[in-house]
C-alpha cells in the first residue's frame, strides 16, 4: 500500500507553494479583485517559465509529460492561493479537449504553442441560465462557420482559443475556435468572483474547426469534465485548507472574555468539522488523481466523488472561516472574501454539485449492472 | 385563537390606513433630494401628523400609545413604497428608550422630540475592534477633567454615524477594576470636535457601516447617563431595545427560490420539478412559516401587554444562515451563469449573488449566531453561563491578544 | 391578533397534563414498553371518561362537541408522555374518516360508539414496504367481500372496527370493516416502538361497507391525512419537548471536569437548536390547528408545514437526547428510547417527510396557480 | 501513487491467504460448540500456526512482525467466514501492549502467552458512572494493606467481564490530591473474590457490557503497573491502542441503502429513481470513500513505519451520526412498514431497525461526538483545551451533581 504523493511530488510542492508564497500574496490577488486587469500578468508569465501549462503535454508536442499527480500537486496550490491566472481554463478544460480528442493536425499545431504558455484557453458552453442540457445548445454551426452567443465564458475575454459546443446538422459537437478572429465580439462581465475573468462571447459567421466525433459533442464535455473534476477539485481542497488556516490563526490569536476564541467548543467542533469535510475531500482526490493518472475506468465514480467533496467542503470552510472572524470577517480589507467568492466560482464552474452527485450515482449504477 | 384585531386595534389601524393612503410624499415632491432629505421629510410629517414614535409619552414627542399600535402602524407603513428607509431607526429605537431611562426629564424634553421628528439623528456608539461579542471588553477611554471628560480611541460598526447629530455611547472610565465595573455611559455631539468617521467597505461592496475615531474629544459630564462605573447597566438598557428593533434574515426567501426554481432549467425540467428541490424548498417554507407564526405569537403576547423575550433571537438565529444556504443554493441552481454579478447581462443571477455576498455579515451583526445560540440556551433554557476567566480580575490584567 | 390558545384550552392543558402526570407515568410506558399487554387498558378507560376520545365528536352524535383546539391540547400532552393507548388511530384516523365522508347511517351507527369509548378503530392501509400508492393497493373488494392482507396497522390487533383501503370494480375506496367477525385472521407483529400495538391483518371474503364515495379513497385518504397531520403533529410537539427537558435536567445535574456539561458549548448548542426546531414547528402546528378548525383552504398548506417540521424537530431531539445522556442514555433501564422510538413511529405512520415535502409544494403550487 | 504492496508484503499477504484457504474451521467441526469455545478455539490454532499478535516480539507469543503484517493479516482473516468474532480483541489490542510497556518481564512471559493464544481472555476496566467523557473523574478506590490493595466500588461498560479471566484497571489510591495525580494501574484477576459482574441492556436488546462491582477485593502491590500515583501515564498507553482498535461506524453502509433503495417503491417509481434520494445517497457514498482513503492513506504511513494519529478520530465522529442517519432514512424509505422489527414478517424492514436502535450507542461508546471533535480541534488543528475549572483542585473538592 503506497497511497501517497512519491518524495519527488512532494518536492514538487514545496517547491510550487514557495514560489506561489513569493509570487502570489494575498495583495498579488487583491490588485486583480480591485484593478482593472483580467488576471495577474506577472504571475501567469512566471507559471508558463516553470512550465507548469505544460505539465502533462506530452514531450513529443514540447510538454514536461509528467503525470496528472504532478499536476494534482500543482491544482492543490494554486487553489490555495486562490491565483488569478487562467490556468484552469486553459490547462484542465482547452488542453485537456485537445489531448482526449484532437486529431493529429490539432495536436501538432495547438499543443506546442500551448505548452510554451503562448495560448490561452477557454471552454464555452453556456447560453442562459440554469443547468446546460444538450437539448438547450443554441449557438450553430452551419457551412464551417460558427454563429450565436455564449452568456458566460470563464476566460472568455482573455482566451486566445476556445472550444465552443454548437448544434450542427447531427447533433451537439465541440470546435475549436481561434478567438483572435473577426466576427466576434466579446464583452468582460463581472462576476461573483473578480479575481477571475469572464465574458459574454457573440460569434458571427466564425471560422470553426470540428473538435473529436461530429454529433458526440456532450460525450465529449462529460470526459473533460470528468478528467477536469479531479483538478478541479484539488484546486478546492487547496482553498479550503487555506480557509481553515486562516479561521484557525485567527481563532488562536483573537480574545474573548479573557480566553482566545479557538478555546470555546462552537469555534473548537466548527473547525473540526471543517478538518473532517477537507480531509475526506482530500482522501477522495487522492483517488481521483490515482484514477485519472492510470487512465482507469473508475475515473466517472471517483471524479465525482471528489468534485462533490471538494465542493462542500470549500462551501463550508470558506463561510465558516469569516463567521470565526466575525466584524471583520466581512470588510472589504481583509482576505476572507477571497475563498468565499472562489468557492462559489469553482463550485459551479463544471456543473454544480447537485448535477454530479446525480453521475455519481448513475456511474455506480453502470459499474454494479456491468 | 384567530388573527383579527381587537375593536380598538381595528380603529387604530383604520385611521393609520387612511392618514397614509394620502400623506406619502409623490415621487414629484421628492425630486432632487438627496436620501437624507428624503428619510426626514417623512419622518417630519409623520411626526407633525400625530404618526411617530407611537409609544413614547407625548411630553416627549411621541403618541402615549401602546406597544401593539406601535406594530400595527410598522404593519400598514411597510405596505406602502416609502421614501427612504427610517435612517432614524436606531436613534428612535434604542437611543430615545435609553434616553428615557436614565437622562433628566429636561434633557428629554430637549433630545427626543427632535429625534422623533427627524430633524435630530442619533447612532449608537458600543462596539469596539477589541471587543467583538465581547461587547464589554471596549477600551476607548474617558479620562476626567474638570466638569468634562477627554474621550480617546475608536469605535466600529456603527451605522449612520457620517449623518447623525448625537450619539449614545459606552467608555472605560477605569481600566483598574474588572470588565463591567469600569464603564460610564454618555451621549455626545458627533459634531463634536476631534471625532473622525470613516466608513468600512463590506465584501459586499455596500458601506452599512463606520469606524468613528476620537482624539481627546470633550464631553460634558452632565451627559453622562447613570452614575460612574454604572455604564453595563445602562448599556443594557440600550441592548434590550436592540432585539426588538433588529429583525430576522435579509430579503430572500422562500419565494424567491420558489420564482427562481419555475424559471430555471435542471435537467431535463424546470427546476420546480426536482423532487430534490422541492424538498429543500418544503425545509425553507416551514422555517419561515415557523418563523412567522413564532411572530405572531409573540405579537399576541405584546397585545396581552407582555414583554418580547429572548425567544426572539431565534429570527436571526435561524434567518441569517438560511438566507445564506439559499443564496449559494440559488447561484447553484442557475448553474456556471450564477455567479454572473453584471444585472444587465443576467437580472436572474445579480440579484442572488448580492444576497451571497451580503449574508455573512447578516450571520454576524447585531450578534453570532454563536452568541445568539448562547442567549438561547442560556436566557430560555436555563443552561449554566461560559467559565469565566476574566471575572473579577481588573480590566488591565485580562488576557488579551495583544 | 390572538394567536394563542383561549384561558379555558389552557386550563384543560393544565388538566391533561395532571391526569397523564398522575395515569401515565414513565413506569406505566415500560409495563407496556416490557410487557405482554397491547396497551395500557386501565389508562385507556381513564381517557375515555375523560371523554378524550369524544371532543371533536358532534353533541348530536354523543360526543362534546369541542373544537379541534381543544383536540390539540390533548395530542399534544398524549405525545409529551409517549401514552401507549390506541388513541390516534381511533381518533385522528377513523372517527375522522366517519366525520369526514360516512353517511347519516353511518355516523349514526359509529360516532355514538366512538364517543362512548366502546370501539377501537385503525386504518388499513400498508400492504408492502416502501411508499404506499393508489396503484399498488390489491386488497380486493368484490360482491361485498372484502380480501386480501394489510402488512402493517397500527393498532390492528385490538381494533373493533377498521377504515380499509381496498381495490374494487371502480379503483380504489375506502371500506368500513367490523374486525370482530368470521374470515379476519390477525398476527401481532413487533415493532420499533413496543409501546404502541401493530397487527399484519388478513381478510378472507369478509363483509364490508363502502365509506365515502366509490373510487374516491385515495383522495379520502389524502383529506384524512390532512386532518390527522395537525394532531400527529402536536403529538410529535408533544414529545420533542419532553425529549428537550429530559435533555436539559441531565445536562444541569450531570458533572464533567467539574462542571456541569450543559455548560459546555457543544451541550448548550445542541440544545439551543432542540429548541428553536421545537419552537418553529409548534407555531406551525398553532397555524395548522387554526387552519383545522376554521376548515381552512389553507389546510393541505398547513397540515404539511406542521407535519414536516414536527417530525424533524422531532427527530433530532429524541436522538440529541440520548447523545445528552452520553452511555446512560442508550441503556434499557433510562426513559430516553420511549420518545426515540415514538419519533420513528410517529415519523412513517402517515406518510414519511419526503411524500410531506412534496405535497407541500404541491399544495402550495395549487395555491398560487389559483 | 499505488494500491499494491511490497514484495515483502505480497508474499506474506499470500502466506496468510493460503494458510487461510485450508485452516478455518469447518461447522462440522465447531458443532455443539458455544460461541466462546468457538472463538478460543480458532485463536488457539491461529497461535500454534503462528498467526497470532503478529507485531508482538516472539517471547511473548507474538511473531516479531510488522504494523503493516498485522493489517494485511486482518484484511485477509476477514474475507473469510470466521467460527466467532474474536472475544479477546480488547485483550490483545489494548491490554496486552500495556502489559508490554509497563510490566515486569517475568509478568509479560506469564501472562501474555496465554493472552494470545486465547487460552486466558483480558478485559479493560476503566470507566464508571460517574465519569463518562471524564474518565479520570473515576471513583472506585484502592486502599494499601500491607503487601495488597483492597479495592471496593464501581465499573461501567466493560465488554466480556463475565469471561474474562484477567482485567487491567485504573484505581483511586489518593482522592486528596487533584484528579489526576491520585491514580494507580494495576492488573488482577476476574476470578478474585469480591468481583461481581453484571449485563448492561442495551436499548437495541443487546447486552454487549456489563457493570463490575468490587467489595473488598484483593489485589497484591506486584500487580501494580508503574509507580503510585502514576496510573493516568499508565492509562493514556492502553488509549493510545484504543483508537486503532476501534473502529468506524456500524455494519451499516452505502451498499445497504443503495440496495434498499433499488427495491422499495417511492411515489410512482423504485427509489432509486427518486433525485432527491440519489442526491443523499451521494453524499453518503462521498463520505464513505472519504473515510476509505483516508484508511488507505493512513496505512500507508503505517507501512513506511509511522504512527497513526489522532486523524483517525475522524473515522468514528463521521460514521457514527452517519449510520443513525441512514439507519433513519431507511425506515422513512421503508415508509409505514420500516417499523417493523419482526424479521419473518418482513426482512427488509427489520435490518434498518436493528440499526436505528444500535446508532446511538455507536455515537456514545468509544468517546462522544463531542470528544471526538475534541481531540480533532486540539490534537490535530492546536486549539486550546477547554477552560478547567478542576485544575489543581484536590480530587475531593472538584465540585459534582452529587
Amino acid at each position: 500500500m503506497n497511497f501517497e504523493f512519491s518524495d519527488e511530488q512532494n518536492l514538487l510542492r514545496e517547491q510550487a507553494r514557495g514560489f506561489l508564497e513569493q509570487n502570489c500574496q494575498p495583495k498579488a490577488v487583491r490588485a486583480v479583485l480591485e484593478g482593472e486587469e483580467s488576471y495577474d500578468y506577472a504571475l501567469w508569465d512566471k507559471i508558463i517559465e516553470m512550465g507548469w501549462t505544460s505539465a502533462v503535454i506530452p514531450e513529443e508536442f514540447g510538454g514536461l509529460g509528467l503525470s496528472y499527480l504532478e499536476l494534482s500537486v500543482i491544482s492543490e496550490e494554486l487553489g490555495r492561493v486562490c491565483a488569478p491566472v487562467p490556468f484552469s481554463s486553459t490547462v484542465y478544460l482547452l488542453t485537456e479537449a485537445i489531448l482526449a480528442s484532437g486529431s493529429n493536425a490539432q495536436k501538432e499545431y495547438w499543443l506546442p504553442k500551448l505548452a510554451e504558455g503562448k495560448v490561452i484557453g477557454c471552454l464555452a458552453l453556456i447560453e442562459r441560465e440554469g443547468q446546460p442540457t444538450e437539448t438547450n445548445i443554441h449557438v450553430k454551426f452551419d457551412e464551417g462557420n460558427l454563429s450565436g452567443t455564449k452568456l458566460l465564458v470563464t476566460d472568455g475575454d482573455i482566451a486566445d482559443l476556445g472550444v465552443v459546443f454548437a448544434r450542427d446538422k447531427v447533433g451537439v459537437s465541440a470546435y475549436l475556435v481561434d478567438l483572435n478572429q473577426k466576427g466576434i465580439t466579446r464583452k468582460r462581465i463581472s462576476t461573483i468572483d473578480p479575481t477571475r475573468s469572464h465574458a459574454k462571447i457573440h460569434f458571427e459567421e466564425v471560422e470553426s474547426e470540428l473538435l473529436g466525433e461530429e454529433g458526440k459533442g456532450w460525450k465529449l464535455l462529460e470526459e473533460i469534465y470528468n478528467r477536469a473534476a479531479v483538478l478541479f477539485a484539488w484546486e478546492q481542497i487547496g482553498g479550503s485548507e487555506s480557509a481553515l488556516n486562516m479561521a484557525k490563526e485567527y481563532a488562536l490569536g483573537r480574545f474573548a472574555f479573557g480566553r482566545p476564541i479557538g478555546s470555546y467548543q462552537a469555534i473548537k467542533h466548527k473547525l473540526a468539522h471543517a478538518y473532517v469535510k477537507n480531509t475526506l475531500a482530500r482522501s477522495n482526490c487522492y483517488y481521483g488523481s490515482w484514477a485519472l493518472s492510470n487512465d482507469a475506468p473508475e475515473l466517472a465514480v471517483a471524479a465525482a466523488a471528489a468534485r462533490i467533496s471538494a465542493t462542500q467542503a470549500y462551501y463550508y470552510a470558506a463561510k465558516e472561516n469569516i463567521q470565526t472572524h466575525g466584524g471583520m470577517g466581512f470588510t472589504w480589507e481583509f482576505d476572507c472574501q477571497f475563498p468565499y467568492r472562489r468557492s462559489k466560482l469553482l463550485a459551479v464552474n463544471i456543473g454544480n454539485e447537485y448535477w454530479w452527485q446525480d453521475r455519481l450515482i448513475s456511474a455506480i449504477e453502470n459499474e454494479r449492472s456491468a | 385563537m384567530d388573527f383579527s384585531d381587537t375593536s380598538e386595534e381595528a380603529q387604530f389601524r383604520d385611521q393609520a390606513q387612511k392618514w397614509l393612503a394620502t400623506n406619502i410624499p409623490s415621487e414629484q415632491e421628492l425630486k432632487g433630494m438627496d436620501h437624507i432629505s428624503r428619510a426626514k421629510l417623512w419622518e417630519k410629517r409623520k411626526f407633525d401628523h400625530g404618526w411617530s414614535c407611537i409609544s413614547w409619552p407625548k411630553e416627549y414627542g411621541g403618541q402615549g400609545g401602546s406597544a401593539i399600535q406601535e406594530v400595527i402602524w410598522g404593519q400598514e407603513e411597510s405596505k406602502f413604497v416609502l421614501p427612504e428607509t427610517n435612517i432614524n431607526i436606531i436613534g428612535q429605537g434604542m437611543c430615545g428608550p435609553t434616553m428615557m431611562a436614565w437622562a433628566t426629564k429636561e434633557q428629554n424634553r430637549r433630545f427626543l422630540p427632535p429625534l422623533a421628528s427627524g430633524e435630530e439623528v442619533w447612532c449608537q456608539l458600543f462596539s469596539e475592534p477589541a471587543g467583538g461579542s465581547d461587547l464589554a471588553a471596549l477600551r476607548t477611554r474617558a479620562d476626567r477633567e474638570g466638569d468634562d471628560w477627554l474621550v480617546n480611541g475608536q469605535k466600529i460598526w456603527t451605522s449612520g454615524a457620517h449623518y447623525s447629530d448625537y450619539a449614545i455611547l459606552v467608555l472605560r472610565t477605569d481600566p483598574l477594576v474588572p470588565k463591567h465595573q469600569g464603564l460610564s455611559f454618555f451621549f455626545i455631539s458627533m459634531k463634536s470636535p476631534g471625532i473622525e468617521v470613516k466608513p468600512i467597505k463590506q465584501i459586499s461592496g455596500e458601506s452599512n457601516f463606520n469606524e468613528v475615531y476620537f482624539t481627546d474629544v470633550r464631553v460634558p459630564d452632565s451627559q453622562r447617563l447613570g452614575e460612574v462605573g454604572q455604564g453595563w447597566q445602562v448599556a443594557l438598557t440600550t441592548l434590550m431595545n436592540e432585539r426588538a428593533t433588529i429583525g430576522g434574515g435579509g430579503g430572500l426567501g422562500f419565494n424567491e427560490i420558489f420564482s427562481l426554481a419555475r424559471k430555471v432549467n435542471f435537467g431535463p425540467h424546470t427546476a420546480i420539478k426536482d423532487i430534490g428541490v422541492r424538498r429543500k424548498l418544503a425545509d425553507w417554507y416551514v422555517q419561515e412559516t415557523g418563523l412567522r407564526y413564532t411572530g405572531y405569537r409573540a405579537l399576541s403576547a405584546l397585545s396581552r401587554g407582555d414583554l418580547p423575550g429572548p425567544e426572539n433571537s431565534i429570527g436571526k438565529l435561524v434567518g441569517a444562515p438560511k438566507t445564506q444556504d439559499m443564496a449559494a443554493f440559488a447561484i447553484d441552481l442557475l448553474d456556471g451563469a450564477g455567479v454572473i454579478a453584471d444585472g444587465e447581462v443576467s437580472e436572474l443571477a445579480a440579484e442572488f449573488q448580492q444576497a451571497y455576498m451580503a449574508a455573512p455579515g447578516l450571520r454576524i451583526a447585531g450578534g453570532t449566531d454563536e452568541v445568539m445560540a448562547n442567549i438561547i440556551a442560556e436566557r430560555v433554557l436555563g443552561l449554566p453561563q461560559e467559565v469565566r476567566v476574566d471575572k473579577g480580575i481588573p480590566f488591565n490584567e485580562v488576557p488579551t491578544s495583544d
